[in-house]
């Protein structure tokens, strides 16, 4: 199979994003476009899965190696459960048409961030998965915050995207070439190549709403549909996370400040993150510090700059993706409001205990999945010395349990109103693979976690 | 294969009844009532094929993630086959107190059911993981027993339930990845008395003591226990007080001493202090209160205090004297609040003014609440005095300091202090007028209580039947904390 | 000699037929108790019998035990042990306790719950019979708790009036602080000793002073507060709150009794540790002379009695002090039975007086003649007059002590005796002589015939005092005349200042002149020397403020420091406006409130300006730079 | 000594910082967004100058410098043409573009 053929997942999702834009011209019907955006994305997530493993291609461009495929193949599948929910859901009031177009393309450049061997393939699909990110945030005309969200996320992501770039450009200066490999063997350039690294991880880390440059998570989140916030607070993070793994690689010999940014970083989004997110009444902004905390222990994962540091962290970032999508899709059909939960028990005792085992993953209780990714983190976190860091985590897990458990007292113990949302087979069939991922994945970490420590 | 069924038949029940229909309540009661039965009859075939010579029994290892060196491995030995019959039998006692259950009865039946999986695991458990999986498994639902199916102020008893068992257990976490990059694998059996170096075991003993005493509650780390006894319905405060707070000392039997030998007898002092403190804080308090439900909960504070001592003595006499008391007290605590809770369901007040006079009015009632709260104060022939008699020449005998030994000693007065003056006031004297339009216990609610009568005096009366499991355990412990 | 296990195990089995029984089955089958205890006596005589020849020094006649708990090495068993001291109690036990049985026939047969009263009767037989058979120190201290919880339900038996209930309690709390000494003994024993069997502990094992001294002053305590001696008396006198029938088995031959006989049975390790045995003799002779002279004032005469206990055992505490173990339990044997007789007797003359006031008492001699007989023996008994029991064992004593040269202990011995004679002069005379304040009838059958065996007991007893000795291994001989005149002098002149004070009137006397002469001593008397009140005001009103204090520091301070810390957090911060619903409604406790509160003022950064995000950005990058630069990566 | 020295990347590199830091300022105090928007506009242009600059002076034969600088032309291009939309949108609806007025979502 040429070098061409491994992308065939990439082509899936461009064709896809295509096809979705003209669906609805040829069907009439509403949510077909989200439909075949999902069957897209499934068919490129199983083919990401078959060509599995390869070597550099396109001259050292783009490479497949273990957390490559392993991100490609959760990136496609958790957008394909995505557009199965808004196929059936939809993006009231708008036409999803747009929508599922922005996911694929979003998708798309995840995938290519993922396999980036070079800094101009690099910034490219970086671009290329925000920019729709940016159109999904911006997409609902009902609510006049949304659009401040959105410019609020634009402005201020595209100002650490340039940054990033200025870095890029020095990185390029000092190396003489832009193929990772080439800036990896590069003399450590001493001041230039530590301000040059930081610059980098200042737009990464915005990306990743890390503390202190996390400001524009919580407007934007606040303003935009909780459907869109499902998607943009998951996948793009998932891709960013791996990225920065990638770049932690082969950066840190040269600059050895580089963990303790990240160990700064860490803590400053764990306080910042768990503390704020207490007195929030809107689930949207509760997710956005929810999000913030953490990455800040996935950033506690990457400080520890050991092999097993770097599988703990992606790993983290995939349990948290899946619980996290789902209780923002749960939002976005039952209220954004902490006090539009209210009465779920009763009313929906499915979707109730669900959240119950979304919520208890997020604090990180067995036997679902954010448990294991805590113990692989603080595992690695504790090897390589970082035990003042694993004790505030540990504390601030235990805070966490206190804003998360508000949604589940509305839940369940406060009385809400009685009439049920219309129940619709896709959105329910995606929160319940989710729900599913989160329960199931906990058994699968040993293969998981050995399977991307092999990549470093 | 045995130990595995133990643990997932309640699962299954759980699923199930968790699965009918709202308005199905009679037939999910006759699942849980059929499930609990079945497992306690599991648990005891295995007791009567337990071999009391051999250590670790009915062993399952299964690698689960192997890179990590965490196995599925389930193992039996004589402590945790006492304190497994006892979950089992409380979690069947428990299904058929809450009988008359009629608010949301499948979901309430399904949480007992969980309740067991977690309780069952915990003393089964002989992998770190899998130890703190059970561990933590068992706050959901209780979180759920209590919130849901409470007295008044159920979520604030609730969420301070959960979140104080939740602190603790999170550092115990990171005291298990400790040891886990010390020795490299997370397997407790292989980790016995592995003479790790001195401060690394202070420190990770540090982390255990903070997630243990959380649960036992020992004190200043008590007071979730009142607040979630008085809020939780009958059952779950029978399972909380006689199951959940052994979880506590049996992870210092079981984690604590074996593994970090040196560090307990570096603790012990420290532990004693704090036990004798509990006991007498404990006492004091039940002395002061005026809802029966909370009185009991302090006495379990006092009592776990002896526990504790038993546990810091490091003596063959204190250890198995503290496995005897967590035994008599599941078992003396559970009648307490069974019995408590039939006569709230008719009284509708827990208020010790308000409820006088049970032996005229309900004699059955009021003959049963005197044989438990005479158990209690640990009056010799009933299974309450051997714990706390062993654990007092326990302590004596060990290093530890002989004041303690004597406040602990002078707690068992108070005992008699609290107990009685509640006997004085709601077992004796004229019926009041709560009471005097009540009737007497059902067949079913005796029934409840038989069992547990029998088992008090069986222990009372020929203390073998509890040490012949606990003794041969206690000696190879002893003899590693001597080693240290 | 398998039978004598029957012994104890006849009234456990009575007790459990009669205790799962209900009220009305129960009260039927009383007899089911009554005949236990008769046949456990014929046990006892039978026994009694085959030990009779006597001489053998220490060893058991029978011992058989069985294991019921082992740790490690160690086992501990329960067993039965026969030899002459547990022979002469078996007999002791069985016969007062069948007496008492047969007499509460008559005494409680209107009572609803008579079921329930000989339930309890058998459980403590057999409790007292199964420690009087111990062969360990473990099994004694178990019998002696369960004997412990009896005391506790007959005292309070009338539950339904406070009296009784205040006083049952009073009883177990206060003999329960004896027992703490108990056990703190029993674990010192098995830390030095390393076992309870006397085999072991009493003989094999050499114990060093130090421990002995320990061991017995823990053991004595113990054995203090159960024969209420001074200063844990004070539960005996309010014990009379119980049904007459029971104090006279419990708080006159049996349950004080047993505090006398651990430390006959543990006086071996006294011997080792000497100190102990002054301090037992100093304690005995202190009670004797306080009990005797509180006797003196009290007008209840069940109060009188009990008071007269407490001085006698005082005695008993005083003759084993002195080393003579035979003195003292002989003493403990006769005042058993002639202590029991007055209590049934003074059974009797309630119900005829319908009253406890000795002052609303009298002349009961003409109308109640069998009584009279009977209770004047008893009386003559306890106040040492020369054919009856009493003066003969009160005599050992004297000797043992005038040969073991305790001369000051000696003469206290004799004002007790002196003080014992005006008190039984005072009761009998108020009682039996003066105006008849009642219409007065004789008591039942049932009720007469346990006294007469008990008044013929008494009388008899007496001579077999040597006999009595050489039983028990000792030699023993006839008391000497110097002693036994001075005795009776003594006794004789009390009994006369007795007859002077009371006797001699016609009319109800009035004693008020006599108490304005006394002036502090009769009103220190009076108010029990301020024992009871001390223990009140301190002890238990001070310990019930504790447990409130304990209280509202817990739910204030430990729990606070959890809850509390919002609050400390939100003056400190005076956050206040800011502080919205959530911080107030405190769903969570003040842990969570902290860190809401500390949320809520985090989440003030995010002012919604776009640049101050920029600026803060930025900020941050160059603090960032400054800090590389600085560290010159 | 000459005025004129050849010029050294070093001297670029300056350039390019001072353009930054000229469009960091823009975009920190223009109280309109467009004029934010133009200052974003010139810092990517200072990164431009400096990718072609390291690339004429680091590794003058691939030249991949300036393969990078139009990528970045491009890209740039389409973000900017988003931001104007928008603006635009937001001037539609508000009526203004002052950047103080999107001051609404906080907390």
């Amino acid at each position: 199979m040429s070098a061409l053929a491994w992308f065939i997942p990439e082509y899936l999702l461009l064709a896809g994003a295509f096809f979705a834009l003209f669906a609805e011209l040829i069907v009439r019907r509403e949510g077909v476009a989200a439909a075949a955006g999902a069957l897209f994305a499934s068919l490129a997530a199983l083919s990401a899965l078959a060509i599995g493993v390869r070597p550099a291609a396109f001259g050292g461009v783009l490479e497949l190696d273990q957390v490559s495929v392993t991100v490609r193949v959760v990136l496609a599948t958790l957008s394909a459960v995505y557009l199965l929910w808004l196929a059936g859901r939809g993006m009231a009031p708008e036409r999803s048409r747009e929508a599922a177009a922005f996911v694929l393309l979003a998708t798309l450049g995840g995938m290519l961030m993922v396999a980036a061997r070079d800094l101009m393939v690099l910034f490219v699909s970086i671009e290329l998965a925000t920019m729709p990110a940016y159109l999904l945030m911006g997409y609902r005309r009902d609510d006049e915050h949304t659009l401040e969200g959105a410019l609020k996320y634009f402005l201020l992501s595209m100002t650490t995207s340039l940054v990033m770039l200025y870095g890029f450009s020095f990185l390029f200066g000092i190396a003489g070439s832009t193929s990772f490999a080439a800036i990896a063997e590069a003399p450590g350039a001493g001041l230039l190549g530590a301000f040059s690294a930081v610059f980098v991880f200042v737009g990464l880390l915005a990306k990743m709403s890390a503390a202190p440059f996390h400001y524009w998570a919580p407007d934007a989140y606040a303003g935009a549909s909780p459907a869109s916030v499902a998607f943009v607070s998951t996948v793009p993070k998932l891709a960013g996370a791996a990225v920065m793994v990638r770049l932690a690689v082969i950066l840190v010999p040269g600059v050895p400040a580089l963990p303790t940014v990240f160990a700064v970083a860490s803590l400053a989004s764990m306080l910042l993150g768990n503390l704020a997110a207490f007195p929030q009444s809107d689930v949207r902004r509760l997710m956005a510090y929810s999000g913030v905390a953490h990455t800040g222990y996935m950033l506690l994962a990457l400080s520890a700059g050991s092999a097993a540091g770097n599988a703990a962290a992606i790993y983290y970032t995939i349990a948290y993706a899946a619980p996290s999508m789902a209780i923002m899709l749960l939002a976005a059909e039952e209220g954004t409001a902490v006090d539009d939960f209210a009465g779920l028990a009763a009313r929906r005792p499915a979707a109730a205990w669900t959240s119950v085992v979304l919520l208890l993953s997020l604090v990180g209780v067995p036997p679902m999945v954010g448990m294991f990714g805590k113990l692989v983190l603080f595992t690695a976190a504790l090897d390589a010395g970082r035990l003042a860091l694993v004790l505030v985590a540990v504390a601030m897990s235990v805070v966490s349990a206190g804003y998360y458990f508000r949604v589940l007292r509305a839940a369940f113990f406060v009385g809400g109103r009685a009439e049920r949302v219309p129940r619709v087979l896709p959105a329910a069939v995606a929160v319940a693979l989710l729900t599913a991922a989160t329960l199931a994945l906990g058994v699968f970490t040993g293969p998981l976690v050995r399977w991307l420590t092999a990549a470093f | 294969m045995l130990l595995t069924a133990i643990i997932f038949l309640p699962l299954v029940g759980a699923i199930v009844t968790a699965l009918m229909p709202k308005d199905r309540g009679s037939v999910a009661r006759w699942i849980a009532a059929g499930v609990t039965a079945a497992d306690l009859a599991l648990v005891v075939f295995l007791a009567l094929r337990f071999d009391v010579a051999q250590g670790m029994q009915f062993a399952e290892k299964i690698a689960w993630v192997p890179q990590f060196g965490i196995s599925y491995h389930l193992g039996v030995d004589g402590i945790s086959i006492t304190m497994l019959f006892l979950s089992a039998l409380l979690s069947l006692i428990a299904v058929v107190a809450s009988w008359k259950m009629e608010t949301k009865p499948t979901a309430y039946f399904a949480m007992l059911l969980l309740l067991e999986v977690g309780m069952n695991g915990v003393f089964v458990a002989l992998d770190f993981v899998l130890f703190y999986v059970f561990w933590e498994l068992v706050l959901v639902p209780m979180y759920f027993l209590i919130g849901t199916w409470g007295g008044p102020r159920r979520e604030y008893a609730s969420i301070k339930f959960f979140l104080y068992t939740l602190f603790g257990s999170v550092f115990m976490l990171v005291g298990i990845i400790a040891l886990y990059l010390q020795t490299g694998t997370f397997d407790i059996s292989a980790m016995a008395d592995l003479g790790l170096p001195a401060t690394f075991q202070w420190w990770v003993f540090a982390a255990f003591f903070l997630g243990f005493a959380v649960k036992v509650p020992v004190f200043p780390l008590h007071t979730w226990l009142p607040d979630a006894h008085v809020e939780a319905p009958t059952a779950a405060s029978v399972l909380l007080a006689g199951i959940m707070l052994k979880m506590g000392t049996y992870g210092f039997i079981r984690i604590a001493l074996p593994i970090l030998p040196n560090a307990a007898n570096q603790w012990a002092p420290f532990i004693t202090a704090l036990a004798a403190i509990s006991i007498v804080y404990g006492a004091a308090l039940a002395f002061a209160q005026t809802d029966l439900k909370k009185l009991v909960a302090y006495s379990s504070v006092s009592h776990m205090g002896f526990v504790m001592l038993g546990i810091a003595s490091g003596t063959a006499e204190g250890l198995n004297g503290a496995v005897a008391v967590m035994f008599s007290h599941g078992v003396v605590t559970g009648m307490l609040f069974l019995i408590v809770g039939m006569v709230y369901e008719r009284t509708h007040t827990r208020m010790i003014q308000d409820v006088s006079g049970l032996s005229n009015q309900v004699p059955v009632a009021g003959g049963l609440l005197a044989f438990a709260s005479f158990a209690s104060l640990g009056l010799p022939g009933l299974s309450g005095f051997v714990g706390e008699f062993l654990t007092l020449l326990g302590a004596w005998k060990s290093s530890v300091p002989a004041a303690w030994v004597v406040i602990a000693a002078i707690g068992v007065l108070l005992a008699a202090a609290y107990t009685l003056s509640m006997v004085q006031r709601v077992i004796l004297g004229a019926p009041s007028e709560a009471v005097s339009k009540i009737s007497d216990l059902t067949v079913r609610e005796v029934a409840v209580l038989v069992p547990l009568v029998v088992l008090t005096l069986t222990v009372g009366l020929y203390w073998n039947s509890l040490l012949r499991f606990t003794d041969p355990v206690v000696t190879r412990i002893v003899a590693m904390l001597a080693g240290a | 000699m398998g039978y004598i296990v029957a012994i104890p195990l006849l009234p456990t089995i009575a007790f459990a037929l009669l205790a799962p029984m209900s009220g009305r089955v129960r009260n039927k089958a009383v007899w089911v108790s009554v005949a236990a205890v008769i046949i456990a006596l014929a046990l006892s005589l039978v026994a009694f019998v085959q030990v009779w020849p006597g001489g053998h020094e220490g060893e058991a006649v029978y011992h058989s035990s069985a294991v019921f708990a082992s740790i490690g090495t160690m086992d501990l068993g329960v067993g039965v042990l026969l030899d002459p001291v547990s022979a002469v109690m078996l007999v002791v036990v069985t016969l007062v306790g069948a007496c008492v049985q047969v007499y509460s026939i008559g005494y409680m047969h209107r009572d609803a719950r008579i079921g329930w009263y000989y339930a309890v009767l058998s459980l403590f037989t057999a409790a007292m019979l199964v420690l009087v058979l111990a062969d360990n120190f473990l099994q004694l201290y178990m019998a002696w708790e369960v004997m412990g919880l009896c005391s506790y339900l007959l005292i309070g038996f009338w539950h339904e009036q406070v009296a009784p209930r205040k006083a049952s309690l009073k009883a177990f709390l206060t003999t329960r602080v004896g027992d703490v000494g108990f056990a703190l003994g029993l674990a010192v024993m098995y830390a030095t000793a390393g076992s309870f069997d006397f085999s072991v502990v009493l003989h094999d094992f050499q114990w060093a002073p130090a421990a002995a001294t320990t061991v017995s002053l823990l053991l004595l305590f113990g054995a203090m507060g159960k024969s209420a001696q001074v200063p844990l008396h004070v539960w005996l006198p309010d014990a009379m709150a119980g049904p007459t029938p029971a104090s006279a088995l419990i708080h006159a031959a049996t349950m004080v009794a047993a505090g006398v006989f651990l430390v006959a049975r543990a006086l071996p390790i006294f011997e080792a540790s000497g100190v102990a045995l002054t301090v037992t003799m100093l304690v005995g002779v202190i009670t004797a002379l306080a009990g005797g002279m509180l006797a003196a004032v009290q007008h209840d005469i069940k109060k009188v009695l009990a008071y007269s206990t407490i001085s006698q055992l005082g005695y008993m505490f005083v003759a084993l002090g002195a080393g003579g173990i035979v003195a003292g339990f002989y003493h403990l044997v006769t005042h058993a039975f002639f202590k029991s007789l007055l209590f049934l007797g003074a059974g009797v003359i309630i119900h005829a007086a319908h009253t406890q006031d000795m002052r609303e008492m009298g002349g009961l001699a003409r109308k109640m003649p069998v009584t009279t007989v009977t209770f004047t023996i008893g009386s003559l008994a306890l106040a040492g007059i020369f054919p009856f029991s009493g003066f003969w064992s009160k005599d050992e004593i004297l000797t043992v002590l005038w040969h073991g040269e305790h001369y000051v202990v000696f003469a206290l011995a004799l004002a007790a005796a002196f003080v014992t004679a005006v008190y039984v002069a005072r009761l009998w005379f108020r009682v039996f002589t003066g105006p008849e304040q009642s219409e007065l009838k004789e008591a039942h059958i049932e009720m007469l015939v346990p006294m007469g065996v008990l008044a013929a007991i008494s009388a008899v007893i007496g001579f077999g005092s040597p006999y009595f000795a050489q039983f028990l291994g000792h030699e023993g001989e006839w008391p000497a005349a110097p002693i036994a005149l001075t005795s009776t002098a003594v006794a004789g002149l009390g009994l006369a200042l007795g007859w002077w004070a009371y006797g001699r009137r016609t009319k109800v006397l009035n004693t008020r002149p006599l108490k304005q002469r006394a002036g502090f001593v009769y009103g220190a008397l009076t108010m029990k020397l301020y024992f009871d009140i001390t223990y009140d005001f301190f002890i238990v009103r001070g310990y019930g403020l504790l447990a409130d204090a304990l209280a509202v520091f817990d739910t204030t301070v430990v729990d606070g420091i959890v809850n509390g810390a919002g609050a400390v957090w939100r003056s400190g911060a005076h956050v206040g406006a800011l502080i919205d619903r959530y911080v107030i409604d405190g769903a969570v406790n003040g842990t969570a409130t902290l860190v809401r509160a500390a949320g809520a003022r985090v989440r003030r950064i995010q002012v919604g300006r776009i640049q101050a995000y920029q600026g803060l950005m930025v900020g941050a990058i160059v603090l960032l730079m400054l800090w590389l630069v600085v560290k010159g990566a | 000594m000459t005025l004129i020295q050849p010029v050294g990347a070093l001297s670029f590199m300056a350039l390019s910082v001072v353009l930054f830091s000229l469009g960091l300022y823009g975009a920190l105090s223009r109280k309109s967004t467009v004029m934010v928007l133009m200052s974003l506009e010139l810092m990517a242009n200072a990164i431009n100058i400096n990718l072609v600059a390291l690339s004429r002076f680091s590794a003058p034969a691939e030249m991949t410098g300036q393969f990078f600088a139009v990528f970045s032309m491009v890209v740039s291009a389409a973000e900017i043409g988003l931001g104007l939309a928008l603006v635009l949108a937001l001037y539609r609806q508000r009526k203004t573009v002052e950047i103080d007025a999107m001051q609404e979502l906080k907390g």
